[in-house]
C-alpha cells in the first residue's frame, strides 16, 4: 500500500513526467534533425530563377559565419543537406540582383524545413 | 461581512505587486523587444519561444542544471543530518551552553563575502577543488535552521523524552525515533532554506570552480549577463530557465514547507 | 559516569556543525583580523602595521563612514519590511478562504536567485523602458521619468525596496508561524474583557510574537549580505558611492584594489558593529536568545 | 552537445573526483570573457599539442569584473595560471605588483615577433622600461554621431574642437522632446580625451604628483558641469556603466557618443535605424583617443615560463590572430592581420570599416593610459570627485582640491 501512496504523490508523478517528455523530445529530435532545408527562388515577376546561387549563413549572437552555398536547379528550387544551426539566414543571389536575407528560426538544431516562402529577388538597390 | 472583502481587496492588491516582475519577466522572455522602446507593451507583441531554443545551445544549460542539483542534493543531506544533531544537542543542559549558541549567532555576522581567500586556502589545502564536495561543503551547515530544529526540539514534552531514556534508547535513537517523527515541520524548512541558499550561491562557486562543466546556474546567468549586456529576450528567457527548477521545487514541497512553519511545531 | 558519557555524546553531536563553522567563519575572522594589523599583498610577505588601516580608516576615509551610513539605512529598512510582513501575516493568519493561495504569491519571490531578481528590477526601474516608471507616468504622479538607478536620491531607496520584495515572504512566514503558536485562551480571555482589537494587538499579539521579530531582525541583518548581489548585479556601488555598502566596499577593497590588509580592517569593523546590534536587539526583544522560536 | 548528455550526466555521476587530471605537463590559460570562441580555442589547443607533444590546455574564461577575484585568489593560493589575458590598467597594475613575468628577454631574443605589434599598442603595457603584456585585441575611443540629428540641427561635420564640440551638442539638445547632444562612457577613463584636448594633465611627467587642480581644468569642469544640467550633455554620461548609455544613443534620442569600437556591436543589435546613412564615425577633437587593450600576460608564478611564452607566441602568430579577427571583427595590434581584416570586411560591411578604420589612425595620440602600479585606486579616488562636479552636486573647484588630496594619498602609499 505504501508503494502506492508514493507512486501517486507529487514528488513521483511531476518528474516522471518531466523526463518521459524529454524522452520524447529526444527521440523526435533524432528522428527530424538531418539539416535538410529546401526553398525556391522567384525573380520580382515570380518566375522561378534557375542557377541563382543561395547562400546559407549561421547567426551567432555577436557574429555571423557564412556556412554553406548552393546553386538552384531548373526549376528555381534549392536544397541543403548540411544546416548546422538552429538560427540561420538564407540569401539568393543571381548577377547583380540580390534578395533580402530572410532569418529562419528553428525549434532545434539541423531541423529539416522547407522554406514555403520563396526568396524573391530584387533589383540591388 | 464586510470586513472580509476589504481583506480580500487589500491582498489582491499586494498580490499584484508581488507577481508583477514575473509576468514582465515572462512577457520579455518570450518577445525580444527592445525593452528600451517608450512605452512599454503590457500585452506581450508577437510572442514566440524561441528565445529558449537560442539559450539552449549558447549556454550548456544542462550540465549547469546538473551540478547544482548535485551540490543542492549535498548541500540539504548535509544540513538535515548536521543541523538536527546540533539542535538536539543545543537541548540537552551542558556547561557553557549558552556560549555556544552565543559563539553560533556571531558566527551569523561573518559575511562570506570577507572569507573567501582563507576559505579557498583551506578547501585546497583539503584538495576539494573544483569538485562537488567543495562546492557543498561551506553551506552543509547553517546556524537558522539549527535553532528552527532546536526550537521544535524544545517544544517536544519532557515526559517522552524521559520515558524513553528509561526504556534505555541512546541519544541518537531518542533523536531519530522520538524527536525527528514529531518535527516533520521543521524538516521541511530546513529542506526548503537549505536547498534555495545552496541554489543561488554565487561568489563560492565562481571562486572554486575552474572548468567550464563544474559551474554552476547563478554563474552560467552571471555569465550570459555580461556575455548579453543587452536587454533582449536572450537574457530573460535564460533567466526564466534558471528560476524554474527552483519554483517548481518549492512549489511541489510549498504545502509541506508551509504546513511546517505555519502550524508551529507542536500544539500547546 | 553517566553524565560524562552524555557529555560526550553531546561533544560528537556537536562536533560536525562546529568544525564547519570552525573552518568556514571563525578561522576566517582570524585570518582576517591578524592580517588587519599588517600590511600584506598575495604576493609580499605580511609586515607588520599596528594601527595604520584601521586609523586610516576611521580618519582618512569618507568612503568608509557613507558605507557604514548607508549599512544602517539598508539595516533600519529591515524593520519596516518586518512591520509591513507582519500586516501581511495577520492578513492571512484567518480562516479566510485562499488564504493559503495568497501565502503562496507573497513567499513566491523568496526562493529565486538574487541576481535574477537584480536583473528584473534592474530593469524595472529603467528610465525609459521601466515599468515604474510608466505606471508612474500613466497614473500621474510624475511626469519625467526618473532615472532610480542613476540618481543619488532614489538608488538606495530602490536597492531596498527590491530587497524588500524579495524577503518579505520570508519574514510573513516566520511571524505567521509566531501568530498561530500563540495559545487562542489569551484573545477569548481578553475578548470577554471587551479589550478593543488595538489593545488586544499590542497587550498579546506583539509580546508573544517576541522571538519571531528577533529571528527576522537577525534574517534581516544576514539581508544586508545576500544584497551584496544585488548591488553587484544592479548598480556596482551606484552613482558615486551612494549604493556602497560595507559588504561591497570590503569586497571591492579587496578584489578589485588588491588590498586585502584593508578590507580585513573593514570586515572586522563590520563585523563589531553587526555584533553590538545584534546584542541591542537581543536587549530589545527581551533577552533570551534561546527561545528563539 | 547532444540533447541526451543530461540524461547520461545524471547516471554517470563522479561526486568527489577533483577535476584537475595529473597529465605530464599542464599550461593553464585563463582568458577574459571570450566563451563566444570555445570552438576556435579547441582547434588552437590541438594544434599547439601536436607543436609540443605531452602539453595539455586547461582553458578557464572568467568574465571581466569576475577575473580580479578569482586571480587574486589563485596568486594568494600560489597556483596562478600560466598565461592570463588581462586588459588596460590592471596589466600594469598586476606587473607592479610583482605577479607578472618580464617579458622584455623574450621579445628582444625574437625580434620578428615584437615586430608584428602596433608599437604605440605594445608600448601601452611598459612600465620601468619593461614590457609585461602583448596586445591580442585593441580598441580606442572614437566618436559615434546620429547622421540624421546633425542634419535636423543643420551641423554639418563631426567637431574639431572642444568649444565647436559643445556648440554642437547644446544645439542638438535644444531639438526638443528628450534629445540630448553629447553622451561618453565613464569606465576605464574613456572621458579623459575631453580632457586631454584641453591641455589637462592628470599626473606630473614622474607619476608621483597630481598635476589636475588646474584653472584649466576647472573651467572645462564648470563648462560639461552646464552642458549637464542642461540637455547639452546627456546625464547617463557620467552614471551609466554599458547597457544604459548605449542603449540611450541606440535609442536614436542623442546626437554624439564618445565610446570605443566594440560599442559598435551593441549598438547595431539594439538600434534598428543604424546604417551607413545614419551613423557616422570620426576621431574626437584634436585626434586624442582612450585606448582599451586587451593583452596576454605570463604569470611570475609559472612552471614553465618558456612553455607559457611559445603559448603566446603561438596565440599571436599570424594564423592565429587572423582567425581571432575574421570571427569577433576585431582588431589584434599585429598590423599585418589587422590590415588583410581591413580589406575583407571592407566590401562587405561599410560602417564596421569606417568604425575599425579609427582604431588604426593617430595611435601616436593616445590618452588616459598611464602606466599605474595603482590605476584602479587612483580612479576610485579621483572619478567619484569628478562625477560631483559634473553633476553639479559640488563646485569644481572643492571637488578638484578633494581629488588632488585624495590621489596623492594613493600615489603615497603604491
Amino acid at each position: 500500500m505504501r508503494w502506492r501512496r508514493i507512486l501517486l504523490s507529487r514528488f513521483f508523478i511531476v518528474p516522471a513526467v518531466l523526463l518521459l517528455g524529454t524522452g520524447a523530445w529526444n527521440v523526435y529530435v533524432d528522428l527530424h534533425a538531418h539539416g535538410l532545408l529546401e526553398g525556391s527562388v522567384i525573380d520580382a515577376a515570380g518566375k522561378p530563377v534557375a542557377g541563382a546561387t543561395v547562400i546559407l549563413s549561421v547567426h551567432d549572437f555577436v557574429t555571423q559565419v557564412e556556412k554553406a552555398r548552393t546553386r538552384t536547379d531548373a526549376a528555381g528550387r534549392f536544397r541543403f543537406d548540411d544546416n548546422p544551426s538552429h538560427l540561420i539566414q538564407l540569401q539568393a543571389q543571381d548577377g547583380t540582383e540580390a534578395s533580402p536575407r530572410v532569418t529562419i528560426r528553428l525549434w532545434f538544431r539541423g531541423q529539416d524545413r522547407v522554406v514555403t516562402e520563396p526568396l524573391r529577388l530584387a533589383p540591388n538597390a | 461581512m464586510r470586513k472580509l472583502w476589504w481583506r480580500h481587496a487589500a491582498l489582491i492588491v499586494i498580490s499584484i505587486i508581488m507577481l508583477a516582475p514575473f509576468y514582465w519577466l515572462l512577457k520579455t522572455a518570450i518577445t525580444s523587444e527592445n525593452i528600451y522602446e517608450y512605452p512599454p507593451h503590457l500585452l506581450p507583441v508577437r510572442p514566440q519561444l524561441f528565445n529558449f531554443v537560442d539559450v539552449w545551445y549558447l549556454i550548456p544549460f544542462p550540465r549547469y542544471l546538473f551540478n547544482s542539483i548535485v551540490v543542492s542534493l549535498i548541500a540539504v543531506a548535509g544540513n538535515l543530518v548536521l543541523n538536527a544533531m546540533a539542535g538536539f544537542a543545543l537541548t540537552l543542559p551542558f556547561v557553557g551552553r549558552r556560549s555556544v549558541i552565543v559563539l553560533l549567532l556571531s558566527c551569523t555576522l561573518i559575511p562570506f563575502q570577507a572569507t573567501i581567500i582563507p576559505a579557498y586556502l583551506i578547501t585546497a589545502h583539503l584538495g576539494l577543488l573544483d569538485s562537488y564536495l567543495g562546492l557543498a561543503l561551506p553551506l552543509l551547515s547553517t546556524i537558522v535552521c539549527i535553532f528552527i530544529f532546536k526550537a521544535s526540539f524544545d517544544a517536544v514534552p519532557r515526559s517522552l523524552i524521559d520515558a524513553a531514556r528509561i526504556d534505555g534508547l541512546g541519544e541518537m535513537r531518542i533523536l531519530l525515533r522520538v524527536m525527528l517523527p514529531l518535527s516533520t515541520p521543521a524538516i521541511a524548512t530546513n529542506i526548503v532554506l537549505s536547498f534555495i541558499w545552496s541554489w543561488n550561491n554565487f561568489l563560492w562557486p565562481l571562486i572554486i570552480t575552474r572548468s567550464q562543466d563544474m559551474q554552476t546556474l547563478p554563474l552560467g546567468l552571471a555569465r550570459f549577463l555580461s556575455y548579453m549586456e543587452d536587454t533582449t529576450g536572450a537574457l530573460y528567457a535564460f533567466v526564466v530557465m534558471v528560476l524554474a527548477p527552483g519554483l517548481l521545487v518549492f512549489l511541489m514541497a510549498q504545502s509541506a514547507f508551509m504546513r511546517g512553519l505555519t502550524t508551529g511545531a507542536t500544539k500547546g | 559516569m553517566r553524565s560524562r558519557r552524555r557529555a560526550t555524546v553531546i561533544a560528537c553531536f556537536l562536533a560536525p556543525s562546529l568544525l564547519i563553522f570552525i573552518v568556514y567563519r571563525i578561522l576566517p575572522l582570524v585570518w582576517n583580523v591578524v592580517l588587519s594589523f599588517e600590511y600584506w599583498s598575495p604576493l609580499h610577505p605580511a609586515t607588520w602595521a599596528g594601527l595604520d588601516n584601521y586609523q586610516e580608516m576611521l580618519q582618512d576615509d569618507d568612503v568608509f563612514w557613507l558605507a557604514l551610513w548607508n549599512t544602517l539605512i539598508f539595516l533600519g529598512s529591515q524593520p519596516v519590511a518586518i512591520a509591513l510582513a507582519l500586516g501581511i501575516a495577520l492578513l492571512v493568519n484567518s480562516d479566510l478562504k485562499g488564504a493559503s493561495v495568497y501565502r503562496t504569491i507573497v513567499f513566491l519571490s523568496y526562493p529565486l536567485m538574487t541576481v535574477a531578481v537584480a536583473i528584473i528590477w534592474h530593469w524595472m526601474y529603467n528610465e525609459r523602458g521601466g515599468l515604474i516608471n510608466y505606471a508612474l507616468r500613466q497614473l500621474g504622479i510624475i511626469h519625467q521619468p526618473i532615472a532610480f538607478l542613476d540618481s543619488f536620491a532614489w538608488a538606495l531607496p530602490s536597492i531596498i525596496i527590491a530587497n524588500t520584495w524579495q524577503v518579505l515572504g520570508f519574514f510573513m512566514i516566520v511571524l505567521l508561524s509566531g501568530l498561530q503558536n500563540i495559545p487562542p485562551h489569551l484573545y477569548e480571555a481578553a475578548r470577554v474583557d471587551g479589550a478593543p482589537a488595538w489593545a488586544r494587538f499590542f497587550r498579546i499579539t506583539l509580546p508573544m510574537l517576541r522571538p519571531s521579530v528577533f529571528l527576522c531582525l537577525v534574517i534581516g541583518m544576514l539581508n544586508s549580505f545576500s544584497a551584496f548581489d544585488l548591488i553587484y548585479v544592479m548598480t556596482n556601488g551606484g552613482p558615486g558611492h551612494a549604493t556602497e555598502l560595507l559588504i561591497t566596499y570590503i569586497y571591492k577593497q579587496g578584489f578589485v584594489s588588491t588590498r586585502f590588509d584593508y578590507a580585513a580592517a573593514l570586515t572586522v569593523a563590520q563585523f563589531a558593529i553587526l555584533l553590538l546590534l545584534t546584542w541591542i536587539a537581543h536587549r530589545a526583544v527581551g533577552g533570551n536568545a534561546g527561545a528563539i522560536e | 552537445m547532444k540533447r541526451r548528455t543530461f540524461l547520461a550526466g545524471t547516471a554517470a555521476t563522479a561526486l568527489t573526483t577533483p577535476a584537475i587530471a595529473q597529465t605530464s605537463k599542464k599550461l593553464t590559460f585563463l582568458s577574459w570573457n571570450i566563451v563566444d570562441q570555445a570552438d576556435l580555442f579547441k582547434t588552437w589547443f590541438a594544434e599547439f599539442g601536436k607543436l609540443h607533444p605531452g602539453v595539455e590546455i586547461e582553458w578557464l574564461d572568467k568574465k571581466g569584473p569576475d577575473l580580479p577575484p578569482f586571480y587574486q585568489t589563485q596568486l594568494a593560493a600560489g597556483t596562478p595560471p600560466d598565461v592570463v589575458d588581462l586588459q588596460g590598467g590592471i596589466g600594469v597594475e598586476y606587473a607592479a605588483q610583482g605577479a607578472l613575468l618580464d617579458l622584455t628577454p623574450y621579445l628582444a631574443k625574437q625580434p620578428d615577433v615584437k615586430a608584428r605589434f602596433n608599437a604605440d599598442y605594445l608600448g601601452n603595457w611598459v612600465w620601468e622600461g619593461k614590457n609585461w603584456l602583448v596586445p591580442f585585441y585593441v580598441a580606442k575611443s572614437l566618436l559615434f554621431y546620429n547622421k540624421s540629428l546633425f542634419k535636423k540641427a543643420g551641423i554639418e561635420a563631426p567637431a574639431t574642437s572642444f568649444d565647436e564640440l559643445l556648440t554642437q551638442a547644446e544645439k542638438i539638445g535644444a531639438g526638443g522632446g528628450d534629445q540630448t547632444g553629447f553622451l561618453t562612457l565613464n569606465f576605464d577613463w574613456l572621458y579623459w580625451a575631453l580632457f586631454r584636448m584641453n591641455d589637462v594633465e592628470l599626473l606630473t611627467p614622474d607619476l608621483k604628483q597630481p598635476a589636475f587642480d588646474t584653472p584649466k581644468m576647472i573651467e572645462t569642469i564648470e563648462r560639461l558641469a552646464k552642458g549637464t544640467a542642461g540637455t547639452a550633455i546627456n546625464k547617463i554620461s557620467w552614471t551609466g556603466r554599458w547597457v544604459e548609455p548605449l542603449g540611450a544613443f541606440a535609442s536614436g534620442q542623442v546626437g554624439m557618443l564618445n565610446a570605443h569600437s566594440s560599442a559598435y556591436f551593441f549598438l547595431k543589435g539594439q538600434g534598428a535605424w543604424i546604417n551607413p546613412d545614419t551613423l557616422g564615425v570620426a576621431e574626437l577633437p584634436g585626434n586624442w583617443s582612450v585606448p582599451t587593450l586587451h593583452g596576454y600576460g605570463i604569470s611570475k608564478g609559472t612552471k614553465d615560463p618558456d612553455l607559457a611564452w611559445a603559448f603566446v607566441e603561438f596565440c599571436t602568430a599570424k594564423k592565429q590572430a587572423q582567425e581571432m579577427a575574421d570571427n569577433r571583427r576585431i582588431l589584434t595590434g599585429y598590423t599585418e592581420v589587422d590590415d588583410t581584416l581591413m580589406d575583407r570586411i571592407k566590401g562587405q560591411e561599410p560602417l564596421a570599416y569606417a568604425v575599425l578604420k579609427t582604431q588604426l589612425e593617430h595611435t601616436d595620440k593616445l590618452c588616459g593610459n598611464w602606466p599605474l602600479p595603482s590605476d584602479s585606486r587612483v580612479k576610485d579616488a579621483f572619478y567619484p570627485e569628478l562625477q560631483n562636479a559634473l553633476l553639479g552636486r559640488k563646485d569644481a573647484k572643492t571637488a578638484m582640491k578633494e581629488a588632488s588630496r585624495k590621489v596623492a594619498r594613493e600615489l603615497r602609499r603604491a
